[in-house]
């Protein structure tokens, strides 16, 4: 278990610089390039957790379409590719207050609830599990979000185009 | 068809060890019929083009009253109707809800015919987003799960947000769009958040099962506070509750005149209704964390949203800050559901009865700022002055409206302002007490600047350049006529609204 | 005070139920109007007189149906009456089991623990007990005719409209038909040729039935129904004239200080219905008197319903918005003042007697919110109406003051004195409404230092009717005024000064008050008289002659006004003041009035005494001689505009002669002064006299004239319109800018402040709840 | 391994998320941040399920995972309606609309 771990840190230390930099950084592709990282490491994480369905849906979603849709989206709005130093609010210090008392708030709560919880072993599932739950409890909201996704396209389409 | 499906389904279990659990098709034929109308009006877009556009709006609206038909052959039929594990459930409390989402639908399309099409605003994808959105509320009226309460969600939400941003070379609407895209999408990430804690502690997705390991676990984390707060907090945003509420004048505002009313009516309602669900259902055993929240909400809502009212000086913002402080109204019952199932069955039908006739006293008065802005192409409150001289019947008509929102009997908004209190007084604790008058002095603060409006449109004269009648397109008059009797006649008669809202969520939720 | 409440607990012995074809359909009476208002709408422009015809032919039917109602209840009093006769008869012949001897004892012993609690001798109780048995006042009591249906059911709670019937409510009923209905005609003229000739009946209409329906209310809810629709048709009536943009800052101003009473309604209701259990206004009466809710709970209830009252019966510090209404046409303010609006406040009080009189222990004390509130009131405004120049502001000044009477009565128990005051003042008062209306109609103002002034000689019948309703007010015997205002006097009882014994509590300062305030009220009135109808007419009529009496439709309403004025007094003659045959004469307003049943409470009457009415009569005298002489005089003298021919009118007053006999002119005082007395009897007595005289009386009179005046002044000025109405605006400004404040702080439009919001009230709120659950 | 640490990865995440939404002004990076954020919940969603040995956690993930993509593309959208009409994704300057 002890190997886990070791991954677990590493991971970890890694997602939360990159987090940081997705946050921090003057320049709008490396931020996307970041967020990546960021993404990847999830992926990762989804890995260690034994969900290799989503892991996997993770790379291809995340990676392949989100990233790359925003990547259009600062090719398309013109921004610099270099640094750009007009990206952030002036006033940077309440965004941190803020976000540090939440993290407090939730720290607080998560380690006084879940101090000693061990995770199971061994708990892979695969593919075909989250499918039945999916075809069978989730029927509903699956066609749910099919008809979302339609909608979406469709207005996001009628919204974006040029007149 | 049924069958093919069933074999096809068939063919697929024998594969492998899948199963398919009944579905059943009467349930969710509502669901079903909205979704076949609004693909058909796709069709009829894709095949007919320009031909297509004098019967959209029309047709639109036959989508949102067919599945009344099905509704109706489910409320005769009185059975509960549950499917998968609980997490889709038809029962009267449901049916009404999809009723009301339906029929406010319904007339958002009436309002929205002439502007619309006089506009040349992609006529056929608006209704197809006002469809997905009302499916998705048809959706959230059955959804007892937390996945599915999340999906309907985001799918009545996601078309709203691109709504309020149809006006696409105004400024404003784009603004709109763009502030409630941002604070939405927050708001669904913290709750998103607190479902995943609530999930993490009590092991399952479905409101009943969650109620069960929640209560019957006696413990009161940490994380179940944290939990259910950043639940109701995202609602919270949903029914534009302060300090919640940021988006809600600044959208409605820029969004399309009728799509605010669809924001400020059926979208609120759906935020309503999945707070129902979760407080009621999954969280009523947890009333320590639930009900000071709400009341803290409640409270601020009812007079944030009222004194920032009074000097308002826009109409649609008028009526935003208004609709906050409708919001507080519609909260405070749930602020003592957890003192008992007696309780919590009377917060739910107090609730419900205020969505309803919110919902036609609300649409109304939109419905009259359509008209009026059409002729004054302004939504300040000045194009107000004298409208009982150039307009006498439209003022008539606002006044009751306003009268209904301000409480004054025996007009509906009176009865839906009665049951609160009487939900709020039943529960017999020094907090609902505490509440019912504070809800007290609002209904009164409210007065302010609802005489405000019936006095410009009484006392003060015409502004010289809004002189001579306003003109109401047919579609318009019809939402007007609609309302305003249902408003009056839900006051006088209260007995109507009452006979349908008397729901129950404990019944089925055990 | 608890076995009072036990007592009340066991009600008259027995009850009968009031009946009566008229009584049962009283609810026609409301709709008439209601009718007539849907009618003039639809087809009030194509008729014949524009819809006016409507208006009156329904009150004048209403009125027919509101007399036969009276008399109809008369009749079931007197029905009552012989059958307590019987009974009692019937009890000691026939039965002589415990029962009936429960029933004798309950009632000795009630009459006891009144007497414990009040101050009277031995000597009194039997004459109480004597006038009691007389008029039937114990024993049976008669059960309101209550019609109801129920409006819907819902979780098993029903909700019921009807209405309740009872001898207040008749009268109320005779009030308001008859006042409405003079107005109605009156109106015809009045407004006659004005381009909102049907829309201003057709509110007419809408206004009466309101009021009748508010009368007639079953329940609390029809009560607040009411409430608010007299309030919505008074301010569509009061803004009328549009045109002439009565400001919209005293609009604004009468609808948040009516807002403040609405919320003090809806609060008291809400906890009455709440501790009753019941919207029933018998039901919460019954409960509040057996003590089924608790004191303090009441007590809350009470005060809340107070602010409703102050409110809308214009009483301190709410009374602000009552003389701006003065914008509407004047016979809107006539109703208002006198039959309709304004009292509905004191009306709401008399009908739920029972919570205030045990919510603010009436029966116990000697001081309580409402009594201070009235005797306040009453005073205050009655130095108000001094600096007012515009006759119809003195005339709402003196309306406040004369509800501050009312108010005061209510608050010391004197229900029967309150309620016969609003009967009393609704005729005087309203005449002298019309006779304002009528002489403005004819100078076009209602100034009276500038337009006014030796009206007397144009409009005679104006005068004349005008002068009676002044006496009335005043409280001159034997006017109606005088009857009433001395009734309420004695309600505040127990000053063993003047002989008589009280009724509930000892409310000294509440006497003091009442006899301040008459003196007032005789010396603002004659100012009136004087300014208006005396001296030079100063008015100018912009070449069409001089000013001239109205037509008939204005007159007749006037003398019929006037007739009531004078007799409507002799319907309550106290106790004591009649003896013999004719004692049948005796309080027969309170008889055929006052409840006798068991939603009302236990109170006490006092016996009025002789001296107590001479005192108050020397006290109004003293007023009416004091401002006449100051004005008639002084005032006279000294005005180059009043010659001759107004000190000719002098010596023709009464008023003027009432305090000095025979004076003729200025001259002629000083002639009496200097020649007849001073010079004539000579010798340091006369100079002694004459410098008490010209130094004492004469400065006396100016100083408390010029001191009353200037504290008047002081008091409209600062007080008043800058305090007052300060407080009552900043209380609406306060929670304007605490909107304004919080918007221009959250809501700036930056989409990063707003998630900032979010974020961080959703931080703290996780935070407060994880902290504290 | 402990379930906390990835709860504690999570909410790391998710505060990051909340500093780049409020920090950023630029609408692009603001619509990075909120992946952040909903990356965050799935973190929270599949190890819960994990824990509690329940298929349901990976699939709420999915379902986040679809819809994320979907509200990112409307996002993506308003935000070019916005480029397009006032040749800037500031979103500091955009506040016409207040009070």
């Amino acid at each position: 278990m002890v190997a886990q771990n070791v991954f677990f840190g590493i991971m970890a230390l890694i997602m939360i610089c990159a987090a940081l930099k997705v946050v921090r950084t003057k320049n709008v592709v490396h931020a996307a390039l970041w967020l990546v990282v960021v993404l990847g490491g999830v992926a990762g994480q989804f890995l260690l957790l034994g969900a290799e369905f989503v892991g996997v849906t993770q790379v291809l979603v995340y990676i392949g379409a989100v990233v790359v849709l925003l990547l259009f989206g600062v090719m398309l709005t013109k921004a610099s590719l270099g640094e750009e130093a007009d990206l952030n609010m002036p006033n940077r210090t309440l965004p941190a207050i803020i976000a540090a008392l939440m993290f407090g708030v939730m720290t607080y709560a998560l380690i006084d609830t879940f101090r000693d919880t061990e995770l199971p072993r061994e708990s892979v599932t695969n593919a075909a599990t989250v499918s039945d739950s999916i075809f069978a409890d989730y029927i509903v909201p699956f066609e749910a979000v099919s008809v979302l996704l339609l909608a979406a396209l469709i207005g996001a389409v009628v919204v974006a185009r040029k007149e | 068809m049924i069958d093919a499906f069933s074999s096809a389904f068939g063919l697929l279990a024998s594969s492998g060890a899948f199963e398919r659990p009944p579905i059943d098709w009467h349930a969710v034929a509502p669901e079903l019929c909205l979704l076949g109308g609004g693909a058909l009006l796709t069709l009829i877009d894709v095949i007919w083009l320009e031909k297509g556009r004098s019967i959209t709006s029309a047709l639109a609206g036959i989508v949102m009253l067919i599945p009344l038909i099905p509704i109706l052959t489910l409320a005769i039929d009185s059975e509960d109707r549950s499917m998968f594990k609980g997490a889709f459930v038809v029962d009267k409390y449901s049916l009404i809800i999809k009723a009301l989402f339906l029929l406010s639908g319904y007339l958002v399309v009436l309002l929205s015919t002439n502007y619309i099409a006089e506009g040349e605003y992609w006529e056929n994808e608006y209704y197809g987003m006002l469809i997905s959105s009302v499916l998705g509320m048809v959706l959230m009226a059955s959804a007892r799960d937390l996945i599915t309460i999340f999906v309907a969600l985001e799918l009545l939400s996601i078309p709203a947000y691109l709504l309020a941003a149809w006006r696409k070379k105004d400024h404003k609407s784009n603004e709109a769009g763009l502030k409630y895209y941002l604070m939405g999408v927050f708001a669904s990430a913290i709750m998103l958040y607190g479902m995943s804690l609530i999930f993490g502690v009590s092991g399952s997705t479905i409101l009943e099962e969650i109620n069960e390991s929640i209560a019957s676990g006696g413990a009161n984390t940490p994380v179940i506070t944290l939990g259910i707060t950043f639940v109701i907090i995202g609602f919270g945003f949903k029914v534009s509750a302060f300090p919640f509420h940021t988006w809600a004048p600044d959208t409605y505002e820029g969004a399309p005149t009728p799509v605010t009313a669809f924001l400020a009516v059926a979208s609120k309602a759906a935020g309503f209704v999945a707070l129902m669900n979760l407080v009621v259902i999954g969280f009523i055993g947890q009333e320590d964390v639930f009900q000071p929240l709400i009341w803290i909400l409640a409270a601020l809502s009812m007079t944030a949203g009222n004194v920032m009212a009074l000097r308002q000086t826009n109409i649609v913002r008028l009526m935003a800050y208004s609709g906050i402080a409708q919001a507080g109204f519609m909260l405070a019952p749930l602020a003592v559901a957890g003192e008992g199932p007696a309780i919590a069955d009377k917060a739910v039908s107090a609730v419900v009865t205020y969505l309803v006739i919110y919902a036609a006293m609300n649409i109304g008065a939109f419905g009259i700022i359509l008209a009026v802005s059409r002729k004054t192409k302004s939504a300040d409150l000045e194009s107000y002055n004298g409208l009982f001289r150039t307009s006498p019947s439209l003022a008539i008509v606002m006044t009751v409206f306003l009268a209904s929102l301000a409480g004054i009997p025996p007009l509906g908004g009176w009865y839906a302002k009665f049951s609160v209190f009487t939900s709020l007084t039943s529960a017999s604790t020094n907090w609902g007490y505490g509440l019912a008058v504070v809800a007290a002095i609002n209904a009164v603060i409210a007065f302010g600047y609802y005489g405000k409006i019936a006095m410009r449109m009484w006392v003060e004269d015409p502004h010289e350049t809004h002189v001579g009648e306003v003109k109401v397109p047919v579609s318009l008059l019809t939402a007007l006529v609609l309302t305003a009797g249902t408003t009056i006649a839900f006051g006088v008669a209260p007995g109507i609204v009452t006979h349908f809202t008397d729901v129950s969520l404990i019944a089925f939720g055990g | 005070m608890v076995a009072l409440s036990a007592l009340a607990g066991e009600g008259p012995t027995s009850l009968i139920q009031a009946g009566g074809w008229f009584l049962e359909k009283a609810w026609i009476i409301p709709a008439l109007p209601a009718i007539s208002f849907v009618l003039i709408l639809f087809f009030g422009k194509r008729m014949k007189y524009k819809g006016a015809e409507f208006g009156i032919i329904s009150i004048a039917v209403a009125f027919i149906f509101a007399i036969c109602c009276v008399g109809q209840w008369i009749g079931q009093v007197n029905n009552a009456d012989s059958y307590t006769e019987k009974q009692q008869y019937h009890d000691e012949e026939k039965h002589s089991d415990k029962a009936a001897h429960e029933g004798i004892l309950n009632e000795e012993i009630q009459r006891t623990s009144f007497n414990e609690l009040g101050v009277a001798s031995s000597e009194e109780i039997v004459v109480s007990a004597l006038a009691e048995e007389k008029d039937g006042y114990s024993s049976v009591g008669i059960k309101p005719v209550i019609e109801r249906f129920t409006w819907w059911e819902s979780g098993g709670r029903s909700f019921q409209v009807g209405i309740m019937v009872d001898g207040l409510a008749v009268m109320m009923l005779f009030v308001v038909t008859a006042i409405s209905l003079l107005v109605h005609i009156y109106s015809t003229e009045y407004v006659a040729g004005d381009r909102r000739y049907t829309h201003y009946f057709a509110f007419l209409s809408l206004f009466s039935a309101s009021m009748l329906f508010f009368v007639l209310s079953e329940n609390i809810l029809q009560t607040i129904v009411g409430w608010e629709l007299v309030g919505v048709c008074s301010f569509a009536l009061i803004g009328h004239w549009w045109e002439e943009k009565p400001n919209s800052d005293a609009a604004l101003k009468a609808f948040l200080t009516n807002r403040v009473g609405d919320m003090g309604l809806l609060v008291g209701m809400i906890v009455l219905f709440w501790s009753a259990g019941s919207w029933s206004i018998v039901d919460i009466n019954n409960a509040a008197i057996n003590n089924e809710i608790g004191q303090s709970t009441l007590l809350i209830a009470s005060l809340c319903l107070t602010a409703a009252v102050m409110s809308k019966s214009g009483q301190f510090i709410l009374h602000t918005w009552l003389p701006d209404a003065m914008a509407g046409p004047t016979p809107v303010s006539a109703l208002i003042h006198a039959a309709t609006m304004v009292v509905a406040g004191i009306y709401m009080v008399a009908r739920l007697y029972g919570v205030f009189f045990e919510g603010f222990d009436i029966a116990g004390s000697s001081f309580n919110v409402l009594a201070l509130v009235g005797s306040v009131t009453l005073v205050g405004a009655g130095l108000l109406a001094f600096v007012q120049d515009d006759i119809k502001k003195v005339l709402a000044y003196s309306t406040v003051s004369q509800l501050g009477y009312m108010v005061m009565a209510l608050g010391v128990g004197a229900w029967t004195a309150a309620v016969f005051h609003l009967f009393t003042h609704a005729f005087f008062k309203a005449g002298l409404f019309l006779g304002a209306g009528s002489v403005s109609h004819s100078v076009h103002s209602f100034d009276m230092k500038k337009s006014m002034g030796g009206m007397r000689k144009f409009m005679p019948t104006t005068y004349k009717t005008f002068i009676v309703c002044t006496i009335a007010l005043m409280g001159l015997p034997p006017l109606a005024g005088f009857w009433s205002k001395d009734e309420i006097l004695v309600g505040t009882g127990g000053w063993g000064l003047f002989g008589g014994t009280g009724g509930n509590g000892t409310y000294v300062f509440a006497l003091v008050m009442g006899i301040i305030g008459a003196a007032l009220t005789c010396a603002y009135m004659t100012r009136v008289i004087y300014l208006t109808f005396f001296g030079e007419f100063r008015g100018d009529t912009h070449g069409h002659g001089d000013p001239h009496e109205s037509g008939k439709r204005i007159t007749i309403p006037l003398v019929i006004l006037a007739v009531m004025a004078t007799g409507a007094g002799f319907l309550n003659f106290p106790v004591g003041f009649l003896t013999g045959s004719k004692a049948g004469w005796q309080e027969r307003f309170g008889h055929y009035v006052e409840p006798v049943a068991t939603y009302f409470p236990p109170i006490a009457h006092g016996t009025p005494s002789w001296s107590l009415a001479i005192f108050s009569t020397v006290v109004a005298i003293i007023g009416v001689s004091a401002a006449g002489y100051y004005f008639f005089v002084k005032v006279n003298a000294q005005s180059p505009a009043a010659t001759e021919l107004t000190n000719g009118l002098t010596e023709k007053s009464k008023v003027a002669k009432a305090g000095h006999t025979l004076l003729k002119q200025k001259y002629y005082l000083d002639h009496l002064y200097t020649d007849i007395i001073a010079n004539g009897t000579k010798g340091p007595v006369a100079d002694a006299t004459y410098w008490t005289n010209q130094k004492g009386i004469d400065e006396a009179v100016n100083q408390v004239g010029k001191q009353t005046a200037r504290a008047a002044t002081f008091v409209y000025e600062k007080i008043d319109q800058n305090m007052v109405d300060g407080v009552v605006n900043l209380s609406g400004k306060a929670s304007e800018g605490l909107g304004e404040t919080t918007r221009t702080i959250i809501q700036r439009g930056k989409i990063h402040q707003y998630a900032a919001i979010m974020f961080a009230a959703t931080t703290i709120l996780a935070g407060l709840l994880i902290v504290f659950v | 391994m402990l379930l906390v640490q990835f709860l504690l990865l999570s909410s790391v995440l998710f505060c990051i998320g909340i500093y780049g939404v409020l920090a950023r002004k630029n609408g692009v990076m603001v619509l990075m941040s909120i992946e952040l954020i909903l990356n965050a919940v799935n973190i929270n969603l599949v190890a819960f399920g994990t824990m509690t040995n329940n298929i349901a956690g990976e699939v709420f993930a999915l379902f986040v995972i679809a819809i994320a993509a979907a509200e990112v593309g409307v996002g993506l959208a308003i935000v070019l309606l916005i480029f397009r009409n006032r040749s800037s994704v500031d979103l500091s300057s955009i506040d016409s609309m207040k009070g």
